[in-house]
């Protein structure tokens, strides 16, 4: 028997969350959609409690999270960058533009700045092609970056 | 009423009833498609067809791409090639991509020689590997029971259906994806984390190296070695019946006597039988049955029935995680393992006039649960276990092969006394509905004072998933429950815990078919009628017993008189029975 | 709001609708009203149509402009978003691209104020079918 | 028109502007003040004509002549004859532009509008957020008139438009429906696939931003049609204002009672909810689509059963997508005969393309199919960016191929597409210019197909990462002729033998690059060389001895010192140690350091 600490608040409010779509196992996905829209990601003691909620194994709500990329069980940055990946930014350069975020920043894809400021993450099509290539960052969107703004942007939020 | 359709395979006219597949109307014609993800344990009523693997792919004229033969089903007037070039050269590709990413270390690996992997790539003729690149490599898992190696996972996830669909058990899902994809516990943690109940049903469909049990052949044969150590072995029940196919002989065959002979050769002071301690185990889940029957009837609310079976380790593990809140219903007897242990440790040690830590306890087991529940902390005195090893059969026959004997044509020998000598109802203990059916043989007797004129309970026997019969206790009629595969164990306990349950007793055991089934049984490769086999021939060695009820058998009446008293007494307590754990984490 | 319950209901409500947009657009009255749609499709709002449209509500009520100020979707041209159509009373709507608040005071200015066209304008290339 | 008499529209789109529109902007501004004019006529610039061959470009207003090939020295016979005395300059108008249709459209370009919006018909003309003005522009008066039909009668409206899936596959729509009607069963499902994921594609989210109440309304009417009352929206979490607007749209419909129960007092009853995928592109297989809907992994199983035999929850479920449903209420409006007389013989209507890449237009066009390349990326989308050279256009996405000069004619429809090697997919369509390595784009996409995969199958788990494994060693150099083989046999066996759609043509990609641009194969294999420069490892910095004057400013630059030379004389690059970092090429002063 196995403990796992989660804090009440935590605990209640995913309950309500599971509640709140029937615990029905088949909505999983919305589930885990609220979840991480509330919590900014979904760590493995978040899913045991999903999954007795939703009366369905550990395992299957892992295999699940793992299966989707928008699902991520390490914290995001303060700032979260992602670079899209898609095929027009592709062509005008958005590999090299990520190349430039990885290498200011000093940390590879997926993880975060040692500050906790920055995660660096790839995108599939945001689908605003006409602005290729694209980064967005929290909220805000960078159309037509060149690997020259990069030190800009992030000087915007290093402040 | 039934639609026949036409279709041609391979050139021949053949008539099938619609929703036959590509692979089943092949069959017919006497063409064997290759498979390799595709399972179908037609009797148990498993079938896993995901389409996985793509090696049976075969050519339907019209189709723009190749058609999984495992589950397309058969239309009317489809041309059906199964060995074109197409055909050929797609399924040798799709190996030598499988092999790609699979270590290349057959030679040593547990389960080579007996490996549909590899079984495969020779009958495919594949010879080189055109592609080469990054090889998936993962953490080995080492559990008590089962290791698992994922590099070589081919991704059949026969595994995932056994755990998930069959056992409901929940401890494996595929995660990832692309590439990356493998089968694993939540969090990629250990199995030993997981809910995993080591039923070891995985390991039994595992077609590669990647899922096996832990091997402790190296262990036993230094304790056999060592000459202060008096190594005493128990076998199984189902083991003997399923023996002989390790070693080519047709399944179904008994091979009590030459086993006993192996074993002995292979250094084993004494050869006993794990048949003696079921019945031991009857007298004391019968005693237990009966004693709740009789305060329930009298309507003490604090006792619950039904009362469900124990002997089955990896169902204790299942209610321990799935179940906690029922804990306190199945029977408190400890399996017929560890009452042997536990006797072997007391009485025995005392009767050969050895100390405890001098003897070392080895079973031979059909599953792979008890190797888990031979190491659990409530079945050791002072850390001593009261059974050492917990070997497999398959692992038996190994050592058997490494000790050079020609199993086949060895003397039949007798068990040791006195703790070899079992009855009928002690043998039946390895197939689903037997537990129960030696347990009635005797609770009939204590409770109606009247002998048994029929012993055989055909109602409680075969291979349905859930079973219910109804047994006269003298105008007393008692609801008896049998399942077997948790996952038909599940939807008995929902029953109970929503109060629906109509059962008095129900036997449980975990693997499809009972022991004889387990999930260290020499591998069925696909086709259960071997386990029905095994049932066979186990029913038969019962109704060849001169004893067949548990409580006659001369040894256990001894036993009691110089030793343990009377069932369900002070020192069976003791000895001889146990309690269970809530396994379920506990959220804060 | 009333449920609509039939297709007469619905063709009540598309004729009051038309109507009222119908007396904007045709009236050429110096006091009628301009119409200025921003294409606020994700492209749009990235490159700044948000701001854009803020600017026009705040400066056209600052300025005195009588002026309906709507959001629609996207106008195709994403190389030059933000987009917005500006339909002057009795006259066909013109579109004009990359509008920055440059740009859109500029048309505020000088399109609105005086009918002048100024720089930037996207030639619609295609037919809507009605 | 305010206080000019006339307008001098110059066409500042990137490529009039590459021959010199700002030249002949300036020249038109000093001739006209030259004679005074420059307060009555006003010169303007405006974004591309779409028509950049014959450009740069010049349209006087308000009588919508146009010029085409206009020089600077144009500018002073146009002021001269046109504006001042009234009279078309001839030679330098588009011939094919002289008719009256054309002339009396306002604004118009002065060509021949090659676009048809019907799928966007509400993008970028209603607010979305409106209901009203969507009912005003006749929205749900389809629906209201299919009520007075029977279900049956609508599903043969739809089967003799000739409407095929928009999602990828063609598969004809009236044909689906009547498959799902046929089903009995208890409960039936629309679903909305919504989960656009074609990288470079976003046709399907600019219909739900710019028009989502026609999705709800041909929602409703497919389940008029086939006997559903719920219908389910799966849609990609990465549109966040897509299904921000979706829900107000569904909201609203709600209010009006055009979703819900007793729908215009028809007695029929429907509602809509949403569902968001996660970030899997095989989730646009309808499958795989259903399990995710149902909390699943997006794992497709095979075909048959499909969904509209057993879909979601077991039930009979019919899976269209956005851009299938936007044409569903002009279909039945317009009727079934309207909608077959745009496009060919055996492709409908039109087709809504996402144009992007190295073109200038960037941007999403909506043609009648049978439309040409040419006349899409030339006309529509301005031509290539930079004024490069044409090599490729991309369809289809990860599953389509790569389609080149020699298809610039081809009409686009769904045969001619799988014809050419390539397929319509959803409606992608990425330019490439002679800068763009083909093996590299080959590889992005297998690299997409291999991080997307689901990994249920072995070819496509196993397949396309060894796919994309020979691909990075011929980008990398060190690629052999027999990696063209294994190449292509790989590619052969992963499209015979995959389970779903994106296995079976996740290979495409590779196979129309080999087919059409085997000499950069080759090219990498053989002379060591990407022919686009696109590679660090295939490039090779070198020294022009003639260029260089010996300045040591390379050599000082080069972190790994592998440039030597004395002072004032010509300098050496040493191929084995360089690492290829430019550094060298950036201090050169003399462009004397060029990649071969």
């Amino acid at each position: 028997m196995a403990k796992i600490k989660l804090g009440k608040d935590k605990l209640d409010k995913l309950i309500e969350i599971c509640k709140s779509f029937n615990n029905e196992s088949s909505e999983l996905i919305n589930v885990l959609h609220q979840t991480q829209k509330n919590f900014g990601y979904i760590p493995a003691e978040v899913q045991e409690v999903i999954a007795r909620e939703l009366n369905v194994s550990v395992a299957h709500v892992y295999g699940v999270v793992t299966f989707y990329s928008f699902f991520t069980m390490v914290p995001k940055g303060e700032f979260p960058i992602s670079v899209c990946m898609g095929t027009a930014c592709y062509v005008r350069g958005s590999d090299k533009v990520l190349e430039e975020f990885i290498k200011q920043l000093k940390v590879p894809v997926g993880q975060l700045t040692e500050d906790g400021k920055f995660s660096i993450s790839c995108l599939r099509c945001v689908g605003a092609c006409g602005l290729a290539p694209v980064v967005t960052i929290g909220e805000r969107t960078y159309g037509r970056v060149a690997v020259g703004d990069v030190a800009d942007i992030l000087k915007e939020y290093q402040g | 009423m039934e639609q026949m359709i036409k279709l041609t395979i391979d050139n021949k006219d053949i008539e099938v009833v619609q929703g036959t597949t590509i692979l089943e109307a092949a069959k017919i014609i006497g063409v064997d498609i290759p498979t390799l993800c595709y399972m179908h344990l037609e009797d148990l009523d498993i079938e896993h067809n995901p389409g996985g693997c793509r090696i049976c792919v075969v050519e339907v004229e019209g189709r723009k791409n190749l058609a999984s033969s495992c589950n397309t089903k058969c239309v009317a007037g489809m041309n059906i090639k199964t060995h074109s070039m197409r055909v050929l050269n797609a399924r040798k590709t799709v190996m030598e991509l499988i092999l790609s990413d699979h270590p290349a270390d057959c030679l040593v690996c547990a389960k080579s020689g007996n490996c549909d992997l590899q079984t495969m790539a020779n009958n495919l003729g594949v010879r080189e590997i055109h592609y080469k690149g990054e090889q998936s490599t993962y953490r080995v898992d080492y559990s008590p029971s089962i290791i698992r190696d994922m590099d070589k996972c081919i991704m059949c996830r026969r595994c995932e259906t056994m755990c998930n669909v069959v056992q409901t058990v929940g401890a494996l899902s595929a995660i990832n994806r692309g590439f990356e994809t493998v089968v694993s516990p939540a969090f990629e943690m250990n199995l030993e984390k997981s809910p995993c109940t080591y039923c070891g049903q995985c390991v039994a469909v595992c077609p590669t190296g990647a899922l096996t049990e832990k091997d402790h052949t190296n262990h036993l044969i230094g304790d056999l070695a060592d000459p202060n150590k008096t190594v005493i072995v128990q076998t199984a029940p189902a083991v003997r019946a399923a023996l002989g196919e390790e070693f080519g002989m047709v399944p179904g065959i008994l091979v009590t006597g030459k086993m006993v002979a192996a074993l002995r050769n292979l250094g084993f002071d004494r050869v006993f039988d794990t048949d003696f301690a079921a019945d031991l185990t009857i007298m004391e889940e019968g005693t237990e049955l009966l004693q709740r029957l009789d305060a329930f009837l009298k309507g003490d609310k604090k006792v619950k029935l039904p009362i469900l079976t124990s002997c089955c380790p990896a169902w204790v593990n299942f209610f321990e995680h799935h179940f906690p809140d029922m804990k306190d219903i199945p029977s408190t007897a400890r399996s017929p393992q560890q009452i042997f242990g536990s006797i072997a440790k007391t009485y025995l040690a005392n009767k050969m006039g050895i100390k405890r830590e001098d003897m070392t306890v080895v079973s031979v087991m059909p599953c792979l649960a008890k190797k888990y529940e031979c190491q659990r902390d409530e079945f050791k005195v002072d850390g001593d276990p009261d059974v050492n090893y917990s070997i497999t059969t398959r692992e038996l026959a190994n050592l058997i092969k490494q000790a050079n004997m020609d199993f086949v044509t060895l003397p039949d020998e007798d068990f040791d006394n006195p703790l070899g000598e079992s009855t009928g109802a002690g043998v039946i203990f390895g197939i689903t509905g037997g537990v129960i059916e030696a347990a009635i043989r005797t609770a009939y007797e204590i409770y109606t004072g009247k002998t048994l004129e029929k012993v055989d309970f055909v109602s409680f026997r075969g291979m349905e998933g859930v079973r219910s019969a109804k047994v006269d206790f003298n105008g007393l009629e008692l609801n008896i429950g049998i399942a077997h595969g948790l996952g038909n164990a599940r939807k008995l306990l929902e029953e109970i815990r929503d109060g629906k349950s109509q059962y008095h007793a129900i036997e449980i055991m975990a693997c499809p078919g009972g022991c004889i089934g387990g999930g260290g049984q020499p591998l069925h490769h696909g086709d259960a009628s071997i386990i029905a086999k095994r049932a066979a021939a186990l029913y038969r060695e019962d109704a060849g017993k001169a004893i067949r009820k548990s409580h006659e058998n001369p040894y256990i009446i001894k036993l009691y008189e110089e030793f343990l008293g009377k069932p369900c007494g002070e020192l069976s307590h003791k000895l001889l029975h146990t309690h269970y754990f809530d396994r379920k984490d506990v959220i804060e | 709001m009333a449920k609509v319950k039939s297709l007469t209901d619905l063709k009540k409500i598309k004729e009051n609708f038309q109507m009222k947009m119908d007396l904007i657009a045709k009236c050429d009255a110096p006091d009628s009203m301009f119409q200025v749609k921003i294409a606020m499709a994700t492209c749009g709002i990235a490159s700044g149509a948000k701001e854009v449209m803020n600017y026009f509500i705040e400066e056209c009520s600052k300025r005195g402009i009588l002026a309906l100020v709507t959001q629609t979707g996207c106008m195709g041209y994403c190389y030059a978003e933000p987009t917005i159509e500006v339909t002057l009373p009795g006259e066909e709507p013109i579109v004009f691209g990359d509008v920055d608040l440059k740009r859109a005071n500029e048309i505020i200015e000088k399109y609105i104020k005086n009918g002048e066209l100024v720089d930037g304008i996207i030639p619609v290339n295609y037919n809507t079918i009605d | 028109m305010g206080k000019y008499k006339m307008h001098i529209l110059i066409c500042s789109g990137a490529g009039c502007r590459a021959s010199a529109s700002e030249l002949i902007q300036n020249k038109f501004e000093l001739v006209l003040k030259a004679k005074g004019l420059e307060n009555e006529v006003q010169v303007v610039t405006t974004a591309c004509f779409g028509f950049c061959e014959k450009g740069p470009i010049v349209k006087i207003l308000p009588d919508n002549t146009f010029y085409i090939e206009v020089k600077p020295e144009d500018a002073e016979e146009i002021i001269e004859e046109h504006i001042i005395k009234g009279r078309q300059v001839s030679r330098l108008l588009y011939a094919a532009t002289i008719n009256k249709e054309v002339v009396s459209n306002a604004q118009n370009s002065g060509l021949h509008k090659k676009q048809i919006r019907v799928a966007l018909r509400n993008c970028g003309f209603i607010d979305p957020e409106n209901i009203e003005e969507y009912i005003a522009r006749d929205g749900y008066s389809a629906l209201g008139k299919c009520f007075e039909m029977l279900p049956q009668t609508v599903v043969d409206v739809i089967k003799e438009s000739g409407l095929r899936g928009r999602g990828g596959g063609g598969f004809p729509t009236g044909l689906k429906w009547e498959i799902a009607s046929k089903y009995k069963a208890d409960q039936k499902y629309v679903v909305c696939n919504a989960d656009e994921g074609d990288p470079g594609a976003f046709m399907d989210r600019s219909i739900l931003e710019g028009d989502p109440h026609s999705v709800l309304e041909a929602m409703a009417i497919c389940a008029y049609s086939i006997g559903a009352d719920q219908g389910i929206i799966y849609v990609r979490a990465e549109y966040p204002l897509a299904i921000e607007r979706l829900k107000v749209a569904i909201n609203q419909a709600r209010q009006y009672g055009l979703l819900g129960n007793d729908i215009l007092g028809s007695g029929f009853n429907f509602d809509v909810e949403m569902r968001y995928g996660a970030g899997a592109f095989v989730c646009g297989e309808e499958t795989a689509l259903i399990y995710s809907m149902e909390g699943l992994r997006g794992e497709p199983t095979i075909k048959p059963p499909f969904p509209t035999e057993s879909g979601y929850k077991g039930k009979p479920t019919n899976v269209n997508n956005v851009e299938t449903f936007a044409n569903i209420p002009v279909i039945i409006n317009k009727g079934a005969k309207w909608f077959s007389s745009i496009g060919t013989e055996k492709s409908k209507g039109t087709k809504v393309f996402a144009l992007a890449g190295n073109i200038n237009n960037v941007g999403l066009i909506e043609v009648p199919m049978g439309t040409t390349l040419r006349e899409v990326i030339y006309e529509i989308g301005g031509g290539i960016k930079d004024g490069k050279k044409f090599k490729a256009v991309q369809t289809g996405g990860p599953s389509g191929g790569c389609l080149t000069e020699k298809h610039l004619d081809t009409p686009i429809d769904f045969d001619n597409l799988l014809a050419a090697g390539s397929m319509m997919g959803s409606g992608g369509m990425i330019v490439m210019d002679e800068d763009d390595c083909m093996v590299s784009m080959a590889k992005f996409y297998i690299e997409f197909s291999v991080e997307e995969s689901c990994g249920k199958c072995t070819p496509c788990r196993i397949g396309n990462k060894r796919l994309y494994e020979i691909l990075d060693k011929i980008t990398k150099g060190e690629g052999t002729l027999n990696d063209l083989d294994l190449l292509r046999n790989l590619s052969g066996v992963i499209k015979d033998t995959s389970l779903c759609g994106l296995g079976q043509t996740s290979p495409n990609p590779v196979l129309s690059t080999l087919d059409n641009f085997y000499d950069e194969y080759i090219a990498h294999i053989v002379d060591h060389k990407c022919p686009a420069g696109r590679f660090k490892a295939l490039l090779q910095y070198a020294i022009n001895p003639e260029l260089c004057v010996g300045c040591t400013l390379c050599a000082k630059n080069c972190p790994v010192n592998c440039i030597s030379g004395e002072r004032k004389k010509a300098h050496v690059i040493d191929f084995e140690k360089c690492i290829k970092c430019g550094a060298c090429m950036d201090a050169c002063k003399f462009n004397a350091i060029s990649i071969q």
